[in-house]
């Protein structure tokens, strides 16, 4: 069942590394932390496209003197996704590192039970 | 060709680029030019649906580079239907609640608010339009952000805690979902729709490969059921919904997770083929997903102690009723989904368009105890209510009563069974809670408050906010009296579908 | 119970009765929280005891939640290491990917005019995704600007004045030596290095997003060696609002006028250019400078946003 | 056509006059009058030259439509003239109590719906009427508006919605199972060919159907709701919802059972013993409870949930002789049980006294009224020549030969026992009224309501008496 798994070693590890972003970002208290764990999710599937794109004893897509014969070069689509896929997460992080900072400015804590506790005693937010 | 089959490009290109003008344009004549270009795109996607019910759902070409090389999208009788729902709801919820906004936003970054409107807009018409899981994944991604940009323009602590956690849930699920993108991608070595289906013909017909189909099926089905909200995965609901300013509570509440299921629906459709998920055990674990949330989601809002968070549970419980439909499956199943989407989408828009004006009126408070009797201070908004209420409970002509025969029917053509007997009690049961609360909350808004809540009745100008509010009355009585127009569309574009 | 049943039974009461009674409405009255000047000490005491309210009343759940959390991510990477191992082999061409890249690939040349495979595709074959990635970039920046930009609202907002959290929001190093020296020493060649990275998308890696980040890198340091008043003169808020709009506005008619051509089988005008030269590959040059453009603006703007909450001098 | 005007009448007017402003309370109730005369004109026309009529169709094959039959005619006859009575008692009851104008309008809106449960023509029709028949007379229990009236308008609220929800299911079935526009049909209109092989879960849809529509009715296990309901409601609307609103119960158990599914496929099966079961003792459970009940209204209460069970059991006898009996039980119980309200309405307005203690010597005060106490308890307990009599002889006739073993002898038993109990907590009453005994020196000074409130009841103990004594005649045009 199993015995593929040492061929998709470098699969396996991108699959890994998903799993513990996907485990961080769901159960880390600490607002960076699961911040670094949503980045290691992203870096996990990048792995995984990239290492999905890769054949063996290939070049980059890019052509260079003229060859244009598909047997000379890697699969280019994966590169594609990752590129996109790098600005989304890095957009996102933004996003979530502005919000950290606004939460942090107002409850002086990165500990989300924390702020939601105390965002319970609050009167400007009924 | 005609020129029509252009429309959809357009409507997404243009969003976009009102998306960079609303950047730059001041505030005031940003929300007009909102406004002006909303009632535009309505009438556009009117255009579309009328030319797709005659000639049937076409594919665009982006770009001069066919599939499975370029980009497509597709446009159909049910992408037409719910882009032109879709556009009405999102316009009158500018118009109705765009005072709010000008309260709750500072005047420097009005704008901003529309540019994300805008930019959202592009991204839910091309979640229903896209022909490709790629683009499927852009968009979803644009979609969150401009979500989460919508829920913090109220700028208190709560909503940023519950946008911090909004972001957080949905992060999980687009994570998931583009981990299941690159899945399909790895098996079938496709990333546009059609060309993907044919491929996972030959898989799903090997014993081998299926059971990976199944994992990389569940692992999309899972992240768009995070983000919209199923049942374990309700609870950033009510401080979502229940903090933010109207316009976005409305938009997203009926709009986005409704968008991130119909992307569901059509990836089972059109990617994997609606006869293999059947053959998945997803089905049945969907549709008891869903019954929990209905029944808990109703429990939660019985207990719920300030009306907007009362709301929100019940969207989750209607997520839920959705999610039921899926479960049912079968044409019949997906119909009564669909309409089901339409029809919560509609009330539910027009709740939170309401409950506002009740605050206005009682201190700027959601709780029910200070809403004691705002039905008669604020009469307009008091009867709108009451319909959206009596529609979420299921009155007979409103939507929601059309939308429960519906299921009803769904079910009894699936077969005698268990999973006829457990829908029909989930029925039964969420209906009562559903009656129990809002009942309670029409009794409680209608009910004489005592001297010392007494609160003055604030001017409104009342046309502005009327009008919108009768067009989705309108609406709301359409679907619960001639259901058959829209079932017969949806029935239609879901055969358009596959 | 008995009772219960008997009453229930003689229809006086009946099991629905306590769903009945939150039927009536729950009111609960929170206590309020007023910040004030002296109340801040109590403000920290009360975090504290927040923090042993926590502990206390969710000790169990959390070690519930723990044993959850362990279990449902070992499922999940079980699940998905079973997945990989019936994946197709690692390092093996995949036969049912060959048919479209060998398109990309063999007719990506003369398709695109560009050397660069990818450049080629993300910004031809696949535009419509990178549209939507462009705008992506954009969306993140709106967002920031309402979290993060300093108006009358939430400079008036109690809540957050009293610990200034950024040590000074206007703290300026241009008066360290080290920093200025290394920064013009280093700047131009990273601009250059930027500008180079941005025109030769299309036949080297590289292209407007790179590019762009290093050019918004340079404006950071710039901004970091020589201080925010600098800067501003140079690159106002306007100017920056300008750019964006201007390139994202030129990339959507561009792509849009591509994609209605194309799906009209309209012939667009647009010279393909001689392939391995800067000026080649139809569009993918002029959307690579619009793309690096908005890139450094954002990314300048998410630096200035965090550091001082307004972009460029207003 | 016709019968749409007469259903729609009294809605639209209702809502109209609640909402147009009026000079003073007492213009505003001649106008409810009014209206009230007006529909009963109107529906009298319907009776007489009304046509089926189809509205439009809700999803295919789903339709409304109303198309009275002479069991609708009867029913609806009924309705009229317990509708008319009550609003008129009501104008004096409810002079003093606020917020008439609401409750006079959902009066008359209910009384529209209740007209549509009586001559609906198809499951669903029926349904939806049935619907709204609660929501409209939900306001009517709620009327007090304190903490109590709104728990129990929630309880009773709680019960119907839950019944009637019951009762979709059942519809969805035999909608599956139904052959052609699945409009009622005498004998059932299921296609046998559809049927076959599902017997067994269509019986429990239709038993789930019965115990939901029963919820309204007060059957067992569903009763709950109506010892809550009817003290916390006024006299008028607790007459309303004991005499006629808890039949709409019945009326819908009529359709599905012998209009629906058929006698026939019910016949001899579980689903006839589990519901003599629940009959029976709803009846016997229902006296005893009133029995040991010392507060009048909660007494009659209690009574009603005995009495309309005998309709019930009717019913179950699945024949054509029960189903008459029924009938005739519905129209006599309708009638005394209106009165019986009525009159503790008078006590409670007149005199203050909710307790049964209290009546001694009344009857010199209120003479006519302690009357008609006396002669619709007559009715009730079933002396001749009243309604009840023959209602329970007859049903007791069809137990007889309805061949269900054992109950064909058990149902008479019961019934004896109960109507044994029914005197035995109706008549004391009665007896103390009028004779308080030698030693007894209480205020005898006369307060009799006017005309107003005493015609009406009259009236009702009339029917009473017609029901009786005419009782076969008019189930027999029926047919």
């Amino acid at each position: 069942m199993f015995e593929n798994l040492w061929i998709n070693g470098e699969e396996a590890v991108a699959i890994i590394l998903f799993g513990i972003g996907f485990t961080m970002l769901l159960f880390q208290r600490n607002l960076l932390k699961k911040l670094i764990g949503m980045n290691i999710m992203d870096t996990g599937v990048f792995l995984f496209l990239a290492s999905m794109g890769y054949i063996e004893g290939r070049k980059a897509p890019i052509v260079t003197n003229g060859v244009l014969d598909t047997a000379a070069y890697i699969n280019p689509v994966p590169a594609g996704l990752v590129l996109t896929g790098i600005v989304v997460s890095v957009s996102v992080t933004a996003v979530m590192l502005s919000l950290v900072i606004r939460l942090y400015k107002r409850y002086h804590t990165l500990d989300l039970d924390e702020i939601y506790v105390l965002s319970k005693h609050q009167m400007e937010d009924r | 060709m005609l020129f029509v089959v252009n429309f959809p490009l357009f409507t997404i290109v243009l969003s976009l680029f009102s998306g960079a003008l609303c950047f730059m344009l001041p505030g005031k004549a940003a929300r007009r030019y909102t406004m002006c270009y909303e009632a535009f795109l309505t009438v556009l996607c009117l255009w579309i649906l009328q030319y797709t019910y005659l000639n049937g759902a076409f594919t665009y070409v982006m770009g001069e580079f066919p599939a499975p090389w370029g980009n497509e999208i597709r446009a159909g009788v049910l992408e037409a239907t719910t882009a032109l729902i879709f556009m009405i709801i999102m316009l009158t919820a500018v118009f109705c609640g765009y005072r709010f906004i000008e309260k709750d936003l500072d005047l420097s970054k009005e704008n901003l608010y529309y540019a994300l409107l805008n930019l959202m807009t592009a991204a839910l018409l091309s979640m229903i339009w896209t022909n490709d899981l790629f683009t499927g994944y852009v968009f979803l991604e644009i979609l969150t952000l401009t979500s989460c940009g919508l829920l913090i323009v109220r700028e208190i602590g709560r909503t940023t805690l519950a946008a911090i956690r909004y972001m957080i849930l949905n992060l999980l699920g687009s994570g998931l979902f583009l981990l299941g993108v690159v899945l399909l991608y790895d098996l079938s070595g496709h990333l546009l729709m059609v060309p993907i289906q044919k491929v996972i013909r030959e898989l799903a017909a090997d014993p081998n490969t299926l059971p990976v189909l199944t994992i990389s099926t569940a692992i999309l089905t899972i992240g768009l059921s995070i983000k919209s909200g199923l049942f374990p995965f309700h609870f950033w609901m009510p401080d979502t919904y229940g903090w933010a300013t109207p316009t976005s509570a409305a938009i997203m509440s009926s709009l986005v997770s409704k968008a991130y299921i119909f992307l569901l629906i059509k990836i089972y459709w059109r990617v994997i083929g609606i006869d293999i998920v059947e053959r998945m055990p997803i089905r049945n674990i969907l549709l008891v997903l869903g019954i929990a949330g209905m029944v808990i989601g109703s429990v939660q809002a019985l207990h719920a102690d300030n009306i907007n968070r009362m709301a929100a549970f019940s969207s989750a419980a209607n997520i839920g009723y959705i999610f039921m439909g899926i479960g049912i499956g079968g044409v019949a199943g997906y119909t009564a989904a669909i309409f089901h989407i339409f029809a919560h989408a509609v009330t539910k828009a027009m709740l939170f368009l309401t409950t506002p004006r009740l605050a206005e009126v009682s201190g700027d408070s959601l709780l029910f105890k200070e809403l004691q009797g705002s039905g008669l201070r604020d009469r307009d908004a008091g009867v709108f209510f009451t319909i959206s209420a009596f529609s979420m409970i299921g009155i007979p002509i409103f939507a929601g009563f059309a939308a429960k025969l519906q299921f009803g029917l769904a079910a009894v053509e699936d077969g005698a069974g268990w999973r006829l007997i457990l829908v029909f009690l989930a029925l039964a049961v969420s209906s009562m809670l559903n009656a129990l609360y809002f009942v309670r909350t029409i009794i409680r808004i209608y009910s004489r408050p005592n001297e010392s809540t007494r609160m003055e009745v604030r001017p409104h100008h009342r046309a502005g906010y009327n009008v919108p509010m009768l067009v989705l009355t309108v609406m709301n009585l359409f679907l619960g009296l001639f259901s058959w127009v829209t079932v017969d569309l949806i029935h239609r574009g879901l055969m358009m579908f596959s | 119970m008995k009772e219960r049943f008997f009453k229930w039974f003689y229809g006086e009461s009946d099991p629905m009765e306590h769903i009945l009674d939150c039927a009536e409405v729950p009111d609960e009255s929170r206590e309020e929280w007023k910040y004030e000047e002296h109340e801040i000490e109590r403000e920290i005491s009360r975090r504290v005891h927040t923090q042993s309210v926590i502990r206390a009343e969710r000790r169990g759940f959390y070690a519930f939640y723990l044993i959850i959390a362990v279990i449902s991510c070992l499922m999940l990477i079980g699940v998905l290491l079973f997945t990989v191992s019936q994946l197709p082999r690692y390092g093996v061409e995949n036969p049912r990917a060959k048919e479209v890249i060998e398109r990309y690939v063999e007719k990506g040349l003369e398709e695109t005019g560009a050397v660069n495979i990818v450049s080629g595709m993300i910004l031809d074959y696949r535009a419509f995704d990178t549209l939507g990635e462009s705008h992506v970039l954009f969306t993140a920046l709106l967002c920031v600007m309402i979290l993060l930009r300093l108006d009358e609202k939430n400079k008036r907002t109690r809540y957050e004045n009293y610990y200034t959290v950024l040590a000074d929001p206007y703290y300026d190093i241009s008066t360290d030596p080290i920093m200025r020296i290394a920064a013009t020493i280093t700047l131009p060649s990273i601009f250059l290095f930027g500008i180079y990275i941005l025109l030769n998308g299309q036949i080297s890696p590289g292209g407007g997003f790179s590019g762009g980040a290093v050019m918004g890198a340079a404006l950071i340091i710039y901004a970091a060696a020589f201080g925010f008043t600098v800067t501003d003169r140079v690159f106002t808020y306007r100017m920056s609002r300008c750019i964006t709009f201007l390139s994202l506005a030129f990339y959507s008619f561009a792509k849009g006028y591509v994609f209605f051509t194309g799906a009209n089988g309209i012939p667009n005008g647009v010279p393909k250019g001689t392939p391995g030269a800067v000026l080649s590959g139809g569009l993918i040059l002029p959307l690579d400078i619009a793309v690096g453009m908005v890139v450094a603006c954002t990314m300048f703007g998410f630096y200035s946003l965090f550091r001082r909450g307004s972009i460029g001098g207003e | 056509m016709l019968f749409l005007i007469a259903i729609l009448f009294p809605i639209i007017a209702g809502t109209v006059v609640s909402v147009v402003k009026m000079p003073d309370g007492h213009t505003r109730n001649r106008l409810y009058a009014a209206v009230t005369i007006l529909t009963d004109v109107l529906a009298v026309c319907a009776l007489l030259y009304g046509k089926p009529v189809t509205l439009f169709k809700l999803a295919e094959g789903v339709t409304i439509s109303f198309s009275p039959d002479p069991i609708g005619k009867y029913i609806f006859a009924v309705v009229l003239i317990l509708y008319t009575a009550v609003v008129f008692y009501a104008f004096e009851y409810m002079e003093h109590e606020e917020r008439q104008n609401v409750f006079f309008a959902f009066l008359l809106i209910s009384f529209g719906a209740l007209m549509a449960v009586c001559v609906s023509g198809n499951l669903v029709t029926l349904y939806l009427s049935f619907e709204s028949l609660t929501l409209t007379t939900f306001p009517l229990v709620l009327h007090e508006m304190d903490r109590a009236a709104v728990a129990a308008g929630l309880k009773y609220l709680f019960y119907s919605v839950g019944g009637a929800l019951l009762g979709l299911f059942a519809v969805f079935f035999v909608y599956s199972y139904a052959s052609g526009d699945a409009s009622f049909t005498y004998g059932g209109f299921l296609d046998s060919a559809k049927v076959a092989g599902h017997e067994g879960i269509l019986l429990a849809a239709v038993f789930a159907g019965i115990v939901g529509f029963g919820t309204k009715a007060g059957m067992y296990p569903m009763h709950g709701w109506l010892p809550t309901a009817h003290p916390i409601a006024p006299a008028p609307a607790s007459a309303l919802l004991s005499a006629i609103i808890a039949k709409a119960g019945v009326v819908c158990v009529i359709r599905l059972v012998y209009f629906s599914v058929g006698a026939e496929f019910i016949r001899g099966t579980w689903v006839q013993t589990a519901w003599i079961i629940l009959a029976l003792l709803t009846i016997f459970m229902g006296s005893m409870m009133a029995f040991r009940e010392k507060m009048l209204k909660k007494r009659l209460a209690y009574s009603s949930v005995s009495q309309i069970s005998y309709i019930m059991l009717g019913l179950a006898m699945l024949s054509d002789e029960g189903l008459r009996g029924g009938l005739i039980h519905l129209m006599s119980h309708a009638a005394s049980k209106g009165t019986l309200f009525m009159v503790a309405g008078i006590f409670i307005v007149k005199l203050g006294i909710r307790d049964v203690g209290l009546l001694k010597g009344v009857g010199r005060r209120m003479p006519v009224t302690m009357w008609c106490f006396m002669i619709a308890s007559l009715s009730l307990v079933g002396i001749p020549p009243m309604g009840g009599f023959l209602s329970k002889w007859v049903i007791s006739q069809a137990a007889l030969s309805s061949g269900t073993g054992i109950f064909a002898y058990l149902a008479p038993a019961v019934l004896i026992i109960s109507a044994l109990l029914t005197a035995g907590y109706l008549f004391p009453v009665a007896v103390d009224a009028f004779f308080p005994g030698n030693d007894y020196e209480g205020p005898t000074d006369n307060c009799e309501p006017s005309a107003l409130m005493t015609v009406p009841m009259i009236c009702l103990c009339a029917v009473a008496l017609i029901a009786g004594l005419f009782g076969m005649q008019l189930t027999s045009l029926i047919g």
